[in-house]
């Protein structure tokens, strides 16, 4: 069956003006099909005997199907087999346009309306929408998100839902991968003087009033990073506003997996025993629920420790809207260098990671070598 | 102090920092950190849980003696029996 | 008249006009079948019948000269030179073809010959020829746009507008109405008042000749008469050439519309059939004269075949060039 | 540097008295574009400085002249061709969708069509329902032509110049009402501008507008109006209506997190209904409330003043959006 058009796919076969042993020659007029557009007269490109029928009068057959052979024909010119009907699945095909956007979907049909950005803040400072009181107009917007960030007393609901906060972590993380560009410097300190000290001091402490060595690793940060106006801040509708405090988001791990980064909001107006009273607080709020929404939201630089027993360095990735990140791998005994001679000493890598639309690696240099400095001298902190 | 009274007191105080381990097996030799992710805070924390209920000052030298629980006991059992 | 206007039919002359016809005629038939075997789709429009009005035309045109055509233009293109593998691989929608398998069988151009399509809105491709002709007028150039369309198109207000505009701009343009008498399926006594489109014409004062578009050597010499005075700077020409077409509008149509008595009888005036009987009948040629133009119509034909197939799809990821130029293009003159 | 008042239309003119000075292959074509000076007397004087042959005047024969034309572009010319109106060109629809636009693609690039065509759009001027329409959003929804609104003398002064340039058709939509209309324009030794590109003509945090041609003068009054309330507002002069410039539209609305389009074509299909849902598609999660459009009523522009102010975007109805849409 002949293809006639485009919109051709099948034919009736009305008759046929040939028998079988009747010799034909190209250009002949040999059957009559009935199309959607009127019946259309069928003709031999070839010469030869029609030499078989195949199709009976009042047949509807496919374009493509063989309706007689013609004896004598060059093969090449028969009538294309069936399947070539659809061999549009040769051709090249176009993609399919675009991926249907992902949709959010309400809490709850009668729920209160929540704009998709207002969604989006919500999300990054932990907030269930189902807790912020919307507008006049029951619809939850910026405006009432922040308001809940900001209130103070708001607290995050007791116990801690694991798959919000992977998929928090997932958004986060993501969106930082994708629009931050990232440069790292890493710098091996030599905390031997640090951690020399912190024995002292906690020999002379009573168990209580002890100190991690993390305390003094946030205390020389905040110290350092008020130097460093263009680590610590904010990067929003393509720009970067810097902070009058330094905010330091500390990240601190679930045991079942996750993490959170709670700040200490102005960290550099704590000494070193308030810091480890709010550290010690956050940590047990963190763990047991009851975190402010200001702590979740307010960060604006954050430091991520391995701790003990745990690895020798981490590439942290920033947590946006922030635009930098401090990373400290575990603090091991090892061989180091001091005037010619190779000594054990007490060494932590320490990795960050800057905001490259913000800053350059130079400046996470810069603040590595005031921070080892810091450190070197922690009678001072 | 009984056997039975430290390792209850131990387990007492652990389950204070991390209630979220009440009621599981604990492992007597293997460390809180690798068994429970209990990280430094924890570990101050149950440490100071321990020196308060016992009445004991614990050097932070003796630290690494109380990262199991086998080591707990025999940590406060020898502390209470020491003189002084 | 300059010499040129004279038909100078010695045998070579005759044998290449003879040739032209049977290579149209022999393509075309190769387009009917490779079409049923699905190897061209869409639109498929066989100017089989008319041959002798491009191939006449076209005699009397230059390279540096302009022709658009329409929708029913693989005759015209394959005289004006185009290769014949290129307009086949367009048919096909393959990368070698002239458009690059974005236009098809209607929509065949080359600019290095000048050939402005296969223009498939009825009367569309009139003003382009105008202004085509505007730009050579203003830049001084002796140049003619040779404009093709079918009798069809004289209903359409482009067809009056573009006459009008010709003829009040004196403009160099030559337009060929290809009267096949058939506009789709509609007789021209069922669609026009006036049915000689040369009078239409000759309304807006542009210099008419109707001519019988079955005699290519009488299609040539008027040809040749309306582009010379064209170049000479007269103004725009009109040519009505009466002609048939022996197919069906395009493939899928059933010929409901005319009697199949009047279309043999057409037949018997083919430009080719009767061409042939002519010369041999003169003998200008010799019956194994016109067996070698078939011979290598059907070699060109088959060389063409083989090219279209081999050419390869062009990439999907292309999809979208060509449809703005970059900033700094410049139109090839 | 220095500056001068002048008027919208003398912009036009200034642009294309150029254009004709620069380049012998440029020349003016349209319905009363010589011995009239032009409907809008934007090519006044050029007959007697130009010619008959470069200043041409025209049939009516809408589709006729703008095939002619784009015939010309195709021999090596550069003609700007003047359309009275946009209700006009719908006559010279086929000439400019089904040649003009698909030459290019058609001919597997080989070809393409340099002709620039400028015609008057918009309602104001009482000239009912065949001579008041905003029907760019038609033009601009075709692949293989570009479609410019210059809004500002400025642009109506630069872009001719780079649509002249420009290998593609381009068609530039004047807004009737804005001829009259007088702007500073800074004194340059070159005007062009880019034709590709949105601008931000007014920067606010709180909301943004988005419009273009004849309602941009408008939308810049309403924000005026809204600042004194307290809203400030970003207001994004479209000025290419294809290739849309998603980049500042999308850089705004992150910023506000708020959007109106202002658009005086009929809401339905409109040029706002493409700018709206670009913002969807591209900044949905940056939206803090629905997308707001000010459009034409959907009705044949009317004669009666009252009634087409009532049909058209004015001032008041952009500040009341605006209102609407801070208050949720």
């Amino acid at each position: 069956m002949p293809s006639l058009g485009a919109d051709m796919d099948a034919g009736t076969l009305v008759e046929w003006l040939k028998s079988p042993g009747d010799k034909v020659r190209r250009g002949d007029i040999i059957a009559v099909v009935e199309t959607q557009k009127g019946a259309i007269e069928i003709e031999v490109f070839d010469d030869g005997v029609l030499s078989e029928i195949r199709v009976k009068p009042g047949d509807e057959v496919p374009v493509g199907q063989v309706l007689a052979l013609i004896d004598g024909a060059d093969e090449d010119s028969e009538p294309p087999p069936a399947e070539t009907a659809t061999k549009a699945a040769g051709l090249p095909s176009r993609p399919m346009d675009q991926e249907p956007l992902r949709t959010v979907s309400q809490p709850t049909a009668d729920g209160p309306k929540i704009s998709p950005a207002a969604r989006r803040l919500a999300q990054s400072c932990g907030l269930d929408p189902g807790s912020i009181t919307p507008g006049k107009d029951g619809v939850i917007g910026l405006r009432e998100v922040e308001a809940a960030a900001h209130h103070a007393d708001t607290t995050q609901p007791a116990g801690i839902d694991q798959r919000a906060m992977r998929n928090a972590i997932a958004s986060a993380m993501a969106r930082s991968n994708r629009e931050i560009p990232h440069y790292y410097v890493t710098s091996t300190l030599d905390v031997t003087p640090m951690m020399e000290w912190l024995g002292a001091y906690n020999a002379r402490q009573p168990i209580e009033r002890r100190l991690l060595y993390l305390v003094p690793l946030l205390r020389a940060a905040a110290l350092s990073l008020r130097k460093f106006d263009d680590l610590n801040g904010a990067f929003v509708d393509g720009r970067y506003q810097t902070t009058a405090n330094v905010n330091i988001g500390v990240a601190i791990a679930m045991r079942k997996g996750g993490l959170i980064t709670p700040a200490i909001l102005d960290t550099a107006s704590h000494d070193l025993q308030s810091l480890m009273s709010k550290l010690s607080d956050l940590v047990r709020r963190t763990r047991q629920g009851g975190l402010k929404s200001s702590e979740l939201s307010m960060g604006t630089v954050t430091l991520t420790n391995l701790g003990e027993q745990t690895a020798d360095a981490l590439l942290p990735i920033i947590y946006p809207p922030q635009v930098f990140i401090i990373g400290c791998g575990q603090i091991q005994v090892r061989p180091w260098v001091i005037d010619d001679a190779v000594v054990p000493r007490q060494l932590m890598d320490v990795t960050v990671a800057g905001d490259h639309r913000v800053s350059d690696g130079r400046r996470g240099a810069q603040f590595l070598r005031n921070f080892g400095d810091l450190l070197a001298r922690p009678e001072e902190l | 102090m009984t056997e039975p009274e430290i390792e209850n007191l131990v387990r007492r105080e652990l389950y204070a920092v991390a209630p979220d381990l009440e009621g599981l097996e604990i492992e007597p030799n293997e460390t809180f950190r690798d068994q429970f992710e209990i990280d430094s805070m924890d570990t101050l924390n149950f440490i100071i849980g321990l020196s308060k209920a016992t009445g004991l000052d614990i050097p932070e030298a003796d630290y690494p003696q109380l990262e199991t629980f086998s080591g707990c006991k025999s940590y406060i059992s020898k502390r209470l029996r020491a003189p002084g | 008249m300059s010499n040129s206007s004279r038909v100078h039919l010695d045998r070579n002359h005759a044998l290449e006009l003879l040739g032209q016809m049977i290579l149209i005629r022999r393509f075309e038939e190769k387009c009917a079948e490779l079409y049923s075997a699905q190897k061209i789709r869409g639109f498929l429009h066989l100017y089989i019948g008319e041959e002798a009005n491009a191939v006449g035309v076209m005699q009397a045109l230059t390279a540096d000269d302009a022709v658009v055509a329409t929708y029913r233009e693989h005759g015209h293109a394959l005289v004006r030179g185009l290769p014949p593998g290129e307009i086949l691989a367009e048919m096909f929608g393959k990368s070698d073809g002239s458009s690059r398998g974005r236009g098809g069988s209607m929509h065949i151009f080359d600019a290095a010959h000048r050939f402005y399509g296969g223009n498939a809105i009825v009367g569309g491709g009139l003003p382009l020829a105008v202004g085509l002709a505007l730009a050579d007028k203003m830049q001084g150039r002796q140049r003619v746009t040779c404009c093709f369309f079918g009798e069809g198109a004289a209903a359409e207000g482009e067809f009056h507008e573009s006459m009008n505009l010709a003829a009040l701009w004196d403009l160099p343009v030559m337009f060929v109405c290809e009267n096949n008498g058939y506009a789709m399926g509609t007789a021209l006594e069922r669609s026009e008042s006036e049915t000689s489109i040369a009078r239409h014409a000759e309304s807006y004062r542009i210099e008419s000749e109707a001519v019988d578009g079955m005699d290519v050597v009488a299609v040539e010499a008027a040809a040749r008469r309306a582009a010379d005075a064209v170049r000479a700077g007269a103004g725009p020409r009109f040519l009505e050439a009466r002609t048939y077409r022996f197919r069906a509008h395009s493939m899928f149509d059933p010929d409901l519309y005319r009697e199949k008595s009047e279309i043999e009888a057409w037949k018997t005036k083919g430009p080719v059939v009767t061409f042939s009987q002519w010369l041999l009948d003169n003998q200008l040629v010799r019956p194994d004269d016109i067996a070698a133009l078939e011979r290598y119509a059907d070699d060109v034909v088959a060389r063409a075949v083989a090219f279209a197939e081999a050419s390869s799809w062009e990439p999907v990821e292309d999809l979208e060039r060509d449809v703005l130029a970059p900033v700094g293009w410049e139109v090839s003159q | 540097m220095t500056a001068r008042k002048i008027t919208y239309r003398d912009a036009v003119r200034e642009a294309m008295r150029e254009a004709l000075l620069a380049d012998h292959r440029v020349f003016l074509m349209g319905e009363d574009v010589g011995r009239y000076g032009g409907a809008y007397a934007c090519s006044k004087g050029f007959l007697e400085e130009f010619g008959e042959a470069r200043i041409r005047d025209t049939p009516l024969s809408e589709s006729g002249f703008v095939g002619a034309g784009i015939g010309a572009a195709l021999g090596g010319m550069r003609p700007i061709i003047e359309i009275m109106t946009v209700n006009f060109s719908l006559l010279a629809l086929d000439q400019i969708v089904n040649t003009a636009a698909t030459l290019r693609h058609m001919s597997g690039g080989q070809f393409s069509v340099p002709v620039v065509i400028r015609m008057a759009t918009g309602a104001g001027r009482q000239l009912a329902a065949q001579h008041s329409h905003s029907l760019e959003c038609w033009y601009a929804h075709v692949p293989g032509i570009k479609v410019i609104a210059p809004a500002t003398v400025g642009d109506a002064r630069g872009m001719l110049k780079t649509a002249l340039a420009d290998p593609n058709p381009v068609i530039i939509f004047e807004h009737a009402t804005l001829y009259n209309e007088t702007g500073e324009l800074a004194e340059m030794d070159d005007y062009a501008v880019d034709i590709d590109r949105a601008r931000v003509r007014r920067t606010g945090s709180d909301i943004s507008l988005i419009t273009y041609g004849g309602s941009l003068s408008k939308t810049l009054a309403a924000a005026e109006l809204l600042e004194r309330d307290g809203i400030g507002c970003e207001v994004v002069d479209l000025r290419t209506l294809r290739p849309l410039d998603d980049a500042v539209l999308v850089q705004s609305v992150r910023k506000t997190h708020k959007a109106i389009v202002v658009d005086e074509g009929w809401r339905s299909g409109s040029l706002a209904a493409e700018v709206s849902a670009r913002m969807a598609e591209q900044a949905f999660f940056d939206l803090d409330g629905p997308i707001a459009r000010v459009c034409s009523a959907e009705v044949p522009v009317p004669y009666a003043r009252h009634l087409e102010q009532a049909a058209t975007p004015q001032v008041e109805n952009i500040v009341a959006a605006a209102q609407k849409v801070m208050r949720r």
